[in-house]
């Protein structure tokens, strides 16, 4: 039995974190609330559409849709500041969305466009934009979580109150990078959150059949004097109370936190996957879980109005038909653009 | 004869070596229910399963230790890294350890070990999921580095692999997973460090590795076209590297060409063209051309990575620079 | 406050394991004991020859030395089966020798001659004797941890009842291959021990700066889903028991084992470093709970006689005096190695 | 102008930076207090404190995730890896993530840090704390590579590293630690990607890099004494690589010599070799010869090792075979 296990049965310190199922105490003001189901839903949208693009041959490469997973990104995006980090994984386009970057420029690096966020540089996996605070997204498993710490070694010892903010998945904590950086973070006790969207799948495997515990984050928290954290990730309100909780440790210079936040993606790994390992009723469990449906009845029941969700969601509708026209509008890069900016002075020679 | 893809050549050669060996095993992530993740290895679980297929987790540095530990003690293990890219993850145990063993040992310990990896552009994957990494490999002494262009050779030099002595690192283009070809019927286990000359011409010599051989094979019909007859060859390996077929190409024509995917700095294009820069200098009749990819991270827009991959066009226009 | 330190107040399961202070109950026959005692002067003199060698000029390079935790390495190999594989560290030499490598080869190899284990082209930080079952001295952090559960599974596969057994650093816990290695010995449940040999540095950084647990291993077995076992590593006859223990563990099936042994080097981290950076205060202490005489003097309570104990330390002084000499005699090796045993051939031909 | 070891120069053109500039950091294992295992550091962390000079566990990926990271948002750290045999731990911070992040992001994130590390053999460590990789480093597009020869270009050349917009591999040759040579007073910048001409002669150029640069002095005059000037290049930065210099001098002598540490196969002496087989293959009178370390990890044994890394006896060989 896990140490986690343990102290859920006495009650003890991880149940505190834990929200499953209701809204914990203290829940957001009601218009961040709103703010957060418009992220949520403009986040669902966008990843359809993105699939849709793909099938048509128009979204190229590879792409892992956040589908099912918003309430996480939605929920640390409301309660972080401008001013703070967000470093997430090749399944990033919701934190980069939540960050506020153009949903045209985001559905153009897709498609390989000049318009795009990197011009088609980096493509679906590393969308990045330093102006919304929006580090990157990282495509080979752990790296992120060490440089994630080094934004917050750097704000500590500027001393700006910024905290970084690193996503990552379940199979992610079985990487030796995830080790480092969490006792790195630890010892130098650095203002950074450490978010585990634990979705239980790695690509075709079960998380669970190659983890020595049942919670892959929540149950190593230990290993670094911290204390686990376990958060419905389909609820956005506990993810929101988790994220101010831990964002607050770490802007009081108390360090660093390890959130495990409980969700699924309801589509498959990647690209045209359809997921069909998964058994059924997993599948079919957590769509009854679908974050969306369940806030938005959330709200209704706290007295947001009808016609305000049904404004959020058209609006929704709209900015992704007009984003995704922009993007499909852009031409290609241009040329040049591949022998560009491997060095600062905008170039690639490495000779002279 | 039977035409199967590539991909589909990989799981076969797998299967014969696992059928034949029972010390062979396979490991990695997604290797087995699922396949892989380029569904190289399709049915190789339901034949030989669980003990011998073994799904890991996102460990890359626990997968090559544990085959290094089962090579050293009487396993003939297949690892798979997903992407060759993700050796830098676990270079450590290849390069530190797989690599050096048998040397420090004063050869008291074997390694009879594959790690497969997909390796390689086209896909649109970005710059980390895109390398063409066997120079790397190629740069450290004690691997013997193979790269296969056709799915007969998937099944001959990976059967050689698996019956080798030594680590070796078998990269799998990932553009050439769905190309067919021709495969015998039976067993087949080819050679290592046996090039082969794919075409033959007499006024230069084009050395090619993996996807590029189709290419240079594309800019040789072309160039005959111009009344250019070009020798490709297929190196096949880099480490044993085939420097005999190479340097007789060369005597013959007086031309040397590089074909290579690595970008350009230290790529295995380098290592051929010094040697014959240093043991057939007098037989050249004109400058040794290296076309590669750029020195740049390769990137992820269909429209960059096409103009960044050596193109046939690049190819026609080197095997042209180096005939002037 | 960690979970070990938890447990050791509710006088958990990690104290069982403990045996700080007393020999546990169940102690080995006393021909174990005595050959234990033997080990463990015979690895005393060869180190101190190897240091006054280096001090000379003979021995080469950089070593080592494990002066201090000699009851680590000859606990466990008096527990070891000869079919059982040992991974070292490069401060290997103890368990070299613990496993039954001729002496005078251990030297010669420190000194780069012929007559070395491996002819010289290891060096001290490399020993091997495969034909002891020593399957490798290991100088980079962190990967033979991996490569030992490698011996393991393939002992389970080939179902030979062998046990590998891998010896590490307080300062090693913190890399990454740390992690992989024992979640992958846990979900496969391996035939591995896994020793930790706290001497409470780093080369000359205390663990206790730059770790986030108390006890760098033992507080993280529960990540592994692991219990926690801490062992006095100055007492070979809690080792022993320790190691039988996690053996028979390992043969039954039931999988890996972590064990953290508190011990301490008595030198500096390698060559001529006097390992000044150190309290004096904690030099001293640990200097009075040299393994050495403390099991010297248990075992003359247990009723050894004084003159078997002399017999011993006299023998292992004409074995270190015998083993220098025959190694000071051996030539260097032949140029001829240097381009030798690349390959399985024998040669190191990259062409053809 | 005072004389100073080479591993008293890193201290000094660390400090030097340091002092000028708020922002650089220093963090590695034992850098701190104990002053690096080198004592290349030593007297930094007395001068500018914990919160800048920064002790870390083995934790190389951590380390280096560290100096990215901080580089991304304000600082410019300098990072060491103790031994550069270590970046195979952390390879995919700097092969996948720090040179690649630049271009991914199309220019978004600047990093400028600086990773030292001690490189190279002659220590009898054995074939794990031996390696000289700085082949590695140049095979990655995206990264800077140095590689000092003397106490003067260690300060010069780590300056010029520090301030350099882009991320740079240092390497320290350890062989060289205890070298002496003068070192002007005051601030000293260099400049990356410039090669410098230790010796002039007419008869063939030698290139050569960190601790061969004095082999090959010695090799040269050696020659002198039968007669054979040579023209001996520090190329002391291997990306920019200074082609010019390497280029014009070929011209002028007809012959060209590379010297390197690295072990044979895609050593960064066959890119040289390549670079002239192409652009100056008419102006060579003789085959490009490599002297490189074989193609062997480093054995431990004094003997040995002295055997296996290029001797200024192999070098004299090798002018002499490239120039029958
Ligand atoms: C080091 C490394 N190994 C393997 C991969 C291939 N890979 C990409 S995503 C993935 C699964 C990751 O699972 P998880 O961390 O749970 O994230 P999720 O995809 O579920 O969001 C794998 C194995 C990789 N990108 N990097
Ligand atoms: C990956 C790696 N990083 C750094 C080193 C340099 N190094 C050698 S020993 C050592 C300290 C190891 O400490 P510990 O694991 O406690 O072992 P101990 O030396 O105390 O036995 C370090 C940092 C190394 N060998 N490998
Ligand atoms: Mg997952
Ligand atoms: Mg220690």
């Amino acid at each position: 039995m896990t140490e986690l296990q343990d102290q859920r049965g006495r009650g003890g310190p991880a149940s505190a974190a834990r929200g499953i199922g209701t809204a914990p105490v203290g829940a957001a003001p009601i218009e961040v609330r709103t703010s957060i189901y418009k992220m949520m839903v403009e986040m669902r949208d966008f990843e359809k559409r993105a699939y849709d693009l793909f099938l048509q041959g128009l979204v190229k490469g590879t792409s892992h849709l956040g589908l099912g997973q918003e309430a996480v990104a939605a929920g640390f995006a409301a309660a972080m500041r401008p001013s703070d980090y967000t470093f997430a994984t090749y399944r990033g386009h919701n934190h980069t969305l939540a960050r506020g970057a153009p949903m045209a420029a985001v559905m153009a690096e897709l498609m390989g466009r000049q318009a795009g966020l990197m011009a088609g540089k980096g493509g679906s996996m590393h969308l990045t934009s330093v102006a919304h605070r929006m580090m990157g997204s990282y495509a080979i498993v752990g790296a992120h979580l060490t440089i994630a710490n080094g934004a917050a070694w750097s704000a500590k010892l500027r001393g700006t109150g910024e905290v970084a903010v690193c996503f990552f998945g379940d199979g992610t904590t079985n990487i030796g990078a995830f080790h480092e950086a969490l006792n790195l973070a630890a010892i130098w006790k650095l203002p950074v959150v450490f978010v585990c969207e634990n979705n239980r799948w790695m690509e075709y495997t079960p998380i669970s059949s190659v983890t020595a515990v049942a919670h892959p984050a929540a149950d190593r928290a230990r290993s670094y004097g911290l204390d686990p954290v376990l958060v419905d990730g389909n609820d956005a309100d506990a993810t929101y109370a988790a994220a101010s909780v831990a964002l607050e440790r770490a802007r009081a210079g108390a360090g660093p936190t390890l959130v495990e936040a409980e969700t699924y993606r309801h589509g498959g790994h990647s690209r045209a996957d359809p997921g069909k390992y998964r058994p059924e009723a997993e599948v079919q469990a957590w769509l009854a879980r679908d974050p969306i449906p369940l806030y938005r009845a959330r709200l209704a029941e706290s007295g947001v109005d009808e016609s305000v969700l049904r404004r959020i969601e058209e609006a929704a509708q709209s900015a992704v038909d007009a984003a995704s026209a922009e993007a499909a509008a852009s031409p290609p890069p241009d040329f040049s653009l591949v022998e560009a900016d491997v060095w600062a002075d905008g170039g690639s020679s490495w000779r002279r | 004869m039977a035409e199967m893809t590539y991909r589909d050549a990989v799981a076969r050669g797998i299967a014969q070596e696992m059928e034949r060996d029972p010390s062979v095993v396979l490991v990695g992530e997604d290797v087995g229910s699922a396949g892989g993740v380029f569904k190289a290895t399709v049915g190789v679980f339901d034949r030989f399963g669980p003990d011998r297929v073994v799904d890991t987790p996102i460990s890359e540095q626990a997968i090559l230790g544990a085959a290094m530990g089962a090579a050293m003690t009487g396993l003939r293990p297949i690892a798979e890294i997903m992407f060759s890219d993700f050796f830098a993850v676990c270079w450590d145990i290849v390069a530190n350890e797989i690599a050096k063993t048998r040397y420090m040992t004063n050869g008291q310990v074997s390694l009879p070990l594959v790690i497969r990896s997909a390796n390689g552009g086209g896909a649109r994957f970005g710059a980390q999921h895109s390398q063409s990494v066997e120079n790397w490999a190629m740069a450290i002494p004690g691997l013997k580095v193979v790269a296969p262009s056709t799915p007969r050779d998937v099944v001959g030099l990976l059967a050689a692999a698996v019956r080798d002595p030594d680590p070796v690192l078998f990269f799998e283009q990932k553009s050439l997973y769905p190309a067919k070809g021709d495969v015998p019927e039976g067993e087949i286990v080819d050679e290592l460090g046996t090039a082969v000359v794919r075409r033959h011409g007499k006024d230069a010599t084009v050395v090619a590795l993996a996807a590029m051989v189709p290419r240079a094979l594309e800019a040789a019909d072309r160039l005959a076209g111009e009344g250019v007859e070009v020798t490709v060859i297929d190196l096949r390996s880099l480490v044993p590297l085939d420097v005999t077929t190479v340097a007789t190409s060369v005597t013959e024509t007086g031309h040397l060409v590089t074909v290579e995917e690595n970008p350009r700095l230290c790529g295995w294009g380098a290592e051929v063209a010094s040697i014959v820069a240093e043991e057939r200098l007098f037989d050249l009749d004109g400058p040794i051309v290296r076309v590669t990819t750029p020195h740049v991270p390769l990137p992820a827009a269909d429209a960059l990575e096409d103009a960044a991959m050596p193109t046939v066009a690049r190819i026609v226009e080197g095997v042209r620079r180096s005939l002037q």
